[in-house]
């Protein structure tokens, strides 16, 4: 599914159905304009993708008790500065990274969907905890949301109850791929 | 007087600290090693027998399609569900085996407790994160796959400090 | 050199500005000012209470008297001894005045 | 019914602040979490004027997941999952009155070896939260390093945990009769070995944090809670102990085989922040102690009584508490002779702490609310159940 | 915008073929055209009475040894020194190595490994590196970052402040020498001028603090404000002894009365109250309370994102350098050491004499180490109060200086040293 | 009811938990009902009119000094909410170890009682949680208002009976 979005193909059968600019509308001026974009664009594309693989700093935000093992994974043991993932910032407009650590109650709910709002693009969510996917142990309380996905996207979900600081490694391994493989926006 | 040396004794101590080993497990090279096969129960004694709670293991020759873990379930996470099996085995009439959603499963090996068969078990497998919730959805065929997961690496003590080596 | 500070500063602000990525939809909350979460409630700028404002006077005072010091300490080598006597004066003045100033302030809370 | 709530002065989105009569003055509201370095899942609206708070309001709740309700509807092994998790640093510490009330009503023997490891998991759990306490607490000062020296040797403590239980941190371990597993054969001398280790790290945050005279200027003298105060705010545990008040469920009711073992209870007469950050240093050597004597003391013998499938209760109550990590911890069990409970509650030390909190942040200096609020050994998840 | 299919290496490499092929296309077409043009109308530029023309550029290609007498007039030229040695990019350089030993440091210090792995998926070598891309990928991140500017904010003072930081940073770097003759303005009152720079940031802090209109920026900037008042007349006076021993205020002349004793021996109250101030000057820790994070979110910092929040944070480091730098300048005999490293020459033309090279040597390692132990201050010590750091700045840190000046004017009085000692 | 049948402990050990049991009962006479006497745990039905005195009481002249816990129960069959509350003791030294238990039984529909606040200051987030979660209305608490609920909640207070949580409707 991914793949097939992004593949070349559907690119270029995008640029013939654009019709905004037409393609006779001006040889010089039309090709220079698509080259420096394939000049400049794509590499600085890449390099700024790159940047962001390594570079996920998680906002301080603590919905549950799976805060405890995030704890723990930026704890010298596991350590996921060795990532970049630093958990030293304040404010949300430095960070790029949500981890929902675990319960939504329906009264945080409003508020995580706040600070996600509020965060700078590009932004990107991990699920951590069964809670925080699907409800887990509370799937019949009467104030806990069953799973974030009706509040915020998720990217990539690390189950567990708490995960394991390595499989919060590992999520975040996968989401570095993810990036990878996703269009620069 | 007494704060400088408290603050030169606290300059010291963190310096001290540049010379002690790192006590950093580098997870994706190097992974810990746990206690057993992963948590078992004895429906006879009726004790566990120690061991880590990661991902379960089915036997499908021993799942009678009972649905006690299902039921043990149903109280915790309602992660297992019953589902229909391809495949026909003697002791299993029905052809249904447990199915667990580790979207919802909080690893508390109560399921393995409730089994009476020998059939359930927990495995020392964590790494489940998935992009997608479906992803997290283990049919019985895949949760009897034993897991490739072989960890070496533990904590050792010694002068140099507390580090994790094989 | 300043004028360097300015070419190497200020492209980084425009290129930032030029590729970060930016929604189609203007989202209202995303520019209120940042409040942990809350819808936030008040104005950011209020009046507020300066505390600590015996320290910004003493400041205001000090901070002039020590930049005059400066003039003497280059000279003092080329100076005769005598002129310092002045100056120790004037120092012992000011140690006097922040001593008091001090001591008031052991004594009051909000300072 | 008379539930009509005057939404005026519901602590929410956008009431406070908005008063021209606070404006005038030079007020300032500030909401301090849920998303906010210093708070965790929780929020204190604090009303400033200049440095000094004026007015500190609690609001908890972020984490409310309805614990009570949910034990009404599960039997008494099934609810051992999710009533560890209000307080998954130390979730042995939270089970284990659940476990004896269960045991009183249902009248379940339990074999002796089983209270020894029960003793164990605990005290280990005790020092597991106090050093993630402790972390919290330096980070919350700016002391990165005093974080990660906690977490770092929590991790041996979790190591055995791990070893004994077979989780990390929600282990589920203690159940109605026993515990679920025997501790493996080679538990006790790694036991022995990381316990004595661990003895020797805690030395070292001495020098770089107790002794520390920028640690002491910002703790010392400050949030001084009066020993009358504690009592009749209903403070407990190492805050109640730093007033100078000797009481420690441990000693003053004794549970499983406390009773047997020789440990001191501690004390300081000072109450401020300084004193509860320096009472649980002081408690983790009797923890490690306690946990050496037990392993010593251990005998050997089965650790779970066989029950049924569905243990029923007898008609009736119990009230059943022992010393958690962060205080006395109680539960009242309400049984009508179903196999499940007619009501749970949990009386937690975290929601004890919480008039205490907003008695000493009233009056305090901005700067001194993270070492005011975190020495209370307040854990939010757990105050809201 | 361009898609892109899969980040593979071959797809990397492919692309910056591609990029090469154009830019061949571009410079051909566009680029050299415009370069004769302006070659017409402006005259090339002369250095040591060498005409820099475009037919001395193509034989330099072919036959490096022309251009090796020009490189020492270069290196000696303004914008050289400004742009690239003493100047920008040598200090920007510096403040990245601060960032990155900051990292390491404070991760050995608390028994983990810091940023390791950064790029080592695309790079084989990134490994080896011990993680230093992580600063790169941090960079671009940044660079590729969105920046808000929160609703009701002054928005040219909240765009200009972390310009202003940058400019101010650099301002101060300026005047600083780091080897005889290597300063790039060598003014006769270099240490008011530092004073005044320095003044300049907190100023900064308070107007980028109050134009963001949110509450805890605003409180961090008037702690700002409090953290100056607190530690500015120590650190005037923590340097006064130094002005009476040398008889001068410019810093060139401060290091050269250096040559027999190193000030930090003579005045050693001075140079702890300097070193204290210069830490809150810093705002680190433990004197970060305009940005504390567990009472005020982020400080004045709170609103900043992407790369208004890089530049800030490249100001901050830039001026940890200039600071260590002063430090040295002041206290540590500035470029003073023993001549050792032999002198670099290119075709047997002196580019750097001997006494150059390890005077730049010796000075870059006296101000990474005092870097370094500011580096280990923060590691070991938690944050203080505003008020705390107020009473300590007007009690014991002037009474400090003022003993300090006593026993400057003493030794001076005394005959021990002076500037004609 | 729930504390009938309990009252037969064994009666050689409790001397202390008699004593307390003794001075109420001399105190307070029939105004108050033991309903338990178990080792460690006495607990007393009040009703809600002498509820104060009977706290003043056990804190000044018996020690019980300090709340541990407040807990409602909703029986619906009865048509009664208990208030129970568990107070312990520090100063005291005989009865530091024993938890004073007494309940206040309010009518189901009309539950209002006076707050203890007065007497015990930790008992206000007690109180207020329990008012959320019960709708007990305490008299005279002064911030009797959403605590731990969603400051939208508009249901019936969740721990009463007849409000079930979704697909527990039994």
């Amino acid at each position: 599914m991914l793949r097939e979005l992004l593949s070349p193909k559907r690119e270029s059968s995008r640029g013939a159905l654009d019709g905004e600019r037409p393609a006779n509308f001006n040889i010089l001026v039309g090709k220079l304009s698509e080259v420096l974009v394939k000049a400049i664009d794509k590499p600085l594309g890449y390099a700024i993708n790159w940047g962001r693989l390594w570079s996920l700093w998680p906002v301080h935000l603590e919905t549950a008790c799976c805060s405890l093992e995030f704890g723990a994974a930026s704890g010298p043991r596991y350590d996921v500065e060795r990532f970049g993932i630093i958990e030293a910032f304040g404010s949300l407009r430095q960070c790029d990274l949500m981890v929902i650590q675990g319960t939504v109650t329906r009264k945080m709910a409003p508020r995580v969907r706040m600070i996600y709002d509020q965060m700078p693009e590009p932004k990107y969510v991990i699920a951590m905890g069964a809670c925080a996917i699907t409800g887990g142990l509370y799937f019949d309380s009467y104030n806990v949301l069953p799973g974030i996905d009706g509040v915020i996207p998720v990217d990539v979900y690390v189950p567990g109850c708490p995960p394991r600081p390595e499989t919060l490694i590992q999520g975040c391994i996968l989401l570095q791929e993810k990036i990878k493989r996703t269009r620069f926006r | 007087m007494g704060s400088v040396s408290g603050m030169l004794r606290a300059l010291a101590s963190g310096s001290k600290h540049l010379a002690v080993k790192r006590f950093t497990l580098r997870y994706p090279e190097q992974k810990l090693k746990f206690v057993g096969d992963g948590y078992q129960f004895d429906p006879k004694e009726g004790v566990g027998i120690a061991g880590y709670r990661g991902r379960h293991i089915l036997y499908h020759d021993k799942c009678t399609g009972c649905q006690l873990c299902s039921i043990a379930c149903e109280g915790i996470a309602e992660a297992i569900s019953m589902v229909k099996v391809d495949k026909q085995y003697k002791q299993n009439k029905k052809g249904i085996m447990p199915q667990i959603d580790y979207g919802k499963c909080v690893f508390c090996g109560l399921c393995v407790d409730a089994c009476p068969f020998y059939a359930l078990f927990m495995t020392d497998d964590y790494e489940l994160a998935a992009y997608t919730k479906e992803h997290l959805i283990y049919t019985p065929d895949q949760l009897a796959v034993k897991p490739k997961y072989q960890g070496t690496y533990e904590i050792k003590i010694d002068e140099l400090g507390a580090y994790h080596d094989e | 050199m300043l004028l360097f500070g300015v070419v190497a500063s200020v492209p980084a602000l425009i290129v930032a500005k030029m590729i970060a990525p930016r929604r189609r939809f203007f989202n209202p909350v995303k520019f209120m000012p940042m409040e942990c979460g809350q819808v936030p409630s008040g104005e950011g700028r209020t009046r507020f209470m300066m505390q600590y404002y015996s320290y910004v006077l003493m400041f205001v005072v000090f901070d002039v008297m020590t930049i005059f010091l400066y003039a003497w300490g280059v000279s003092l080598f080329g100076l005769p001894r005598a002129v310092t006597l002045p100056i120790i004066i004037f120092l012992a003045i000011l140690g006097a005045a922040l001593a008091y100033a001090m001591y008031l302030s052991a004594r009051r809370d909000i300072w | 019914m008379g539930l009509e709530i005057d939404r005026e002065r519901i602590p929410g989105f956008d009431v406070e602040g908005k008063d021209a009569d606070g404006m005038d003055k030079g007020i300032l509201t500030l909401s301090v979490g849920p998303q906010h370095p210093g708070s965790g899942h929780f929020r204190l609206i604090v009303k400033v004027d200049g440095d000094i708070i004026v007015e500190a309001l609690p609001d908890p709740g972020y984490v409310h997941r309805g614990e009570e309700k949910m034990c009404e509807y599960r039997n008494y092994i099934q609810n051992i999952p999710h009533l560890e998790r209000p307080m998954i640093a130390d979730s042995c510490g939270i089970l284990y009155p659940y476990v004896l009330a269960v045991e009183e009503i249902c009248n379940i023997p339990v074999p002796e070896r089983a209270k020894y490891i029960r003793v164990i998991m605990a005290e280990l759990n005790r020092c597991i939260f106090e050093l993630y306490w402790l972390g919290i607490y330096g980070i919350f000062l700016g002391h990165s390093t005093m974080f990660m020296w906690p977490m770092a040797d929590r991790e041996l403590l979790i190591d055995l945990a791990e070893m004994a239980s077979g989780a990390r941190v929600t282990h589920a371990y203690f159940v109605p009769g026993g515990v679920r597993n025997d501790v493996p054969d080679a538990f006790p001398e790694k036991a022995k070995r990381h316990l004595l280790y661990f003895r020797n790290r805690l030395k070292e945050y001495k020098d770089i944090f107790y002794d520390n005279p920028l640690f002491q200027a910002r703790t010392v003298g400050v949030g001084i809670l009066r020993r009358e105060d504690a009592i009749n705010l209903g403070a407990t545990g190492p805050v109640l102990r730093a007033s100078g008040v000797e009481h420690d469920i441990r000693k003053v009711e004794p549970y499983d085989v406390y009773d047997e073992l020789d440990f001191k209870v501690i004390t300081m007469n000072e109450g401020d922040s300084f004193a509860r950050a320096y009472v649980p240093w002081l408690e983790m050597y009797e923890s490690v102690e306690i946990a050496l004597q037990a392993l010593e003391r251990m005998p050997s013998g089965p650790v779970r009584t066989k029950l049924g499938p569905n243990p029923k209760g007898a008609v009736g109550e119990v009230f059943k508490r022992v010393e958690a990590a962060r205080g006395e911890l109680a539960y009242y069990l309400v049984s009508d002779g179903n196999p499940k409970p007619y009501r749970v509650k949990l009386s937690v030390p975290s929601f004890r702490e919480i008039p205490v909190m907003a008695h000493l942040l009233k009056g305090a200096k901005l700067a001194d609310m993270p070492s005011i609020y975190w020495s209370m050994n307040y854990w939010p998840v757990e105050a809201d159940r | 915008m361009s898609t892109v299919s899969e980040f593979t290496f071959s797809n990397f490499v492919k692309s910056v073929l591609w990029l090469l092929f154009w830019i061949l296309i571009i410079v051909s077409l566009i680029a050299l055209p415009i370069i004769f043009i302006v070659l017409f109308y402006v005259p090339p530029p002369v250095i040591n009475g060498v005409e820099i023309n475009p037919y001395l550029l193509l034989t330099m290609l072919t036959n490096p040894q022309v251009g090796a007498p020009l490189i020492r007039p270069t290196l000696e030229s303004l914008f050289f020194r400004i742009a690239v040695f003493p100047g920008f990019t040598f200090a920007a350089l510096f403040a990245t190595v601060l960032i990155f030993a900051e990292r390491k440091t404070l991760a050995k210090m608390q028994l983990r490994v810091g940023p390791y792995h950064a790029g080592r998926e695309a790079f084989w070598w990134a490994n080896s590196l011990g993680g230093f891309l992580q600063l790169i990928a941090d960079l671009l991140k940044l660079l590729g970052k969105e920046i808000i500017v929160p609703s009701g904010a002054d928005k040219p003072i909240f765009w200009a402040a972390p310009a202003v930081l940058v400019i101010a940073a650099a301002g101060l770097i300026a005047l600083i020498p780091v080897a005889p003759g290597w300063v790039i303005a060598d003014i006769d009152v270099s240490l008011l001028a530092v004073f005044a720079l320095l003044g300049f940031f907190p100023l900064t802090v308070l107007l980028a603090s109050y134009a963001s209109n949110s509450k805890y920026p605003f409180i961090g900037g008037l702690r700002a404000l409090y953290q100056l008042i607190s530690y500015e007349i120590p650190l005037i006076l923590a340097v006064l002894p130094i002005v009476i021993l040398a008889s001068t205020l410019s810093l060139t002349g401060i290091v050269e009365a250096q040559y027999s004793y190193w000030f930090i021996l003579l005045v050693p109250i001075g140079a702890f109250v300097f070193f204290v101030t210069a830490l809150a000057e810093l705002e680190r820790i433990p004197f970060d309370l305009p940005e504390a994070e567990s009472e005020i979110v982020a400080g004045w910092l709170t609103e900043y994102s992407g790369m208004a929040y890089g530049l800030i944070q490249l100001a901050n480091y830039i001026k940890m350098y200039a600071l260590s730098a002063l430090f040295t300048t002041l206290f540590l005999g500035g470029w003073i050491g023993p001549e050792f490293l032999p002198s670099i020459e290119v075709f047997n033309v002196q580019v750097l004499s001997s006494g150059e090279v390890s005077s730049i040597f010796w000075f870059t390692i006296k101000t990474f180490g005092v870097a370094l132990f500011m580096i280990i201050v923060r590691g070991t010590n938690p944050r203080v109060k505003i008020d705390v750091l107020l009473r300590v700045g007007w009690s014991k840190l002037i009474a400090l200086s003022f003993i300090n000046v006593f026993i400057a004017v003493a030794l001076l009085y005394l005959g021990v040293v002076g500037v004609g000692h | 009811m729930s504390q009938q049948g309990q009252g037969q402990a064994s009666t050689d050990q409790l001397t202390v938990e008699k004593e307390i049991v003794d001075r109420v009962i001399a105190r307070f006479g029939d105004k108050v009902k033991l309903a338990y006497v178990k080792p460690r745990r006495i607990r007393f039905n009040v009703s809600k009119d002498i509820i104060l005195e009977f706290a003043r009481y056990a804190r000044d002249e018996l020690g019980f000094d300090h709340p541990i816990s407040v807990a409602g129960v909703d029986y619906p069959k009865n048509k009664l909410i208990d208030v129970v509350y568990h107070i312990g003791s520090c100063t005291n030294d005989k009865f530091r170890s024993s938890v004073l238990v007494f309940a206040v039984q309010l009518d189901r529909d009309d539950p209002v009682m006076p707050t203890l606040i007065p007497i015990y200051r930790g008992v206000e987030y007690h109180e207020r949680e329990t008012f959320e979660m019960l709708g007990v209305i305490f008299d005279g608490h002064p911030r009797l208002e959403r605590l731990l609920l969603p400051e939208d909640w508009a249901d019936i207070p969740p721990l009463r009976k007849d409000f079930h949580t979704k697909g527990r409707e039994e």
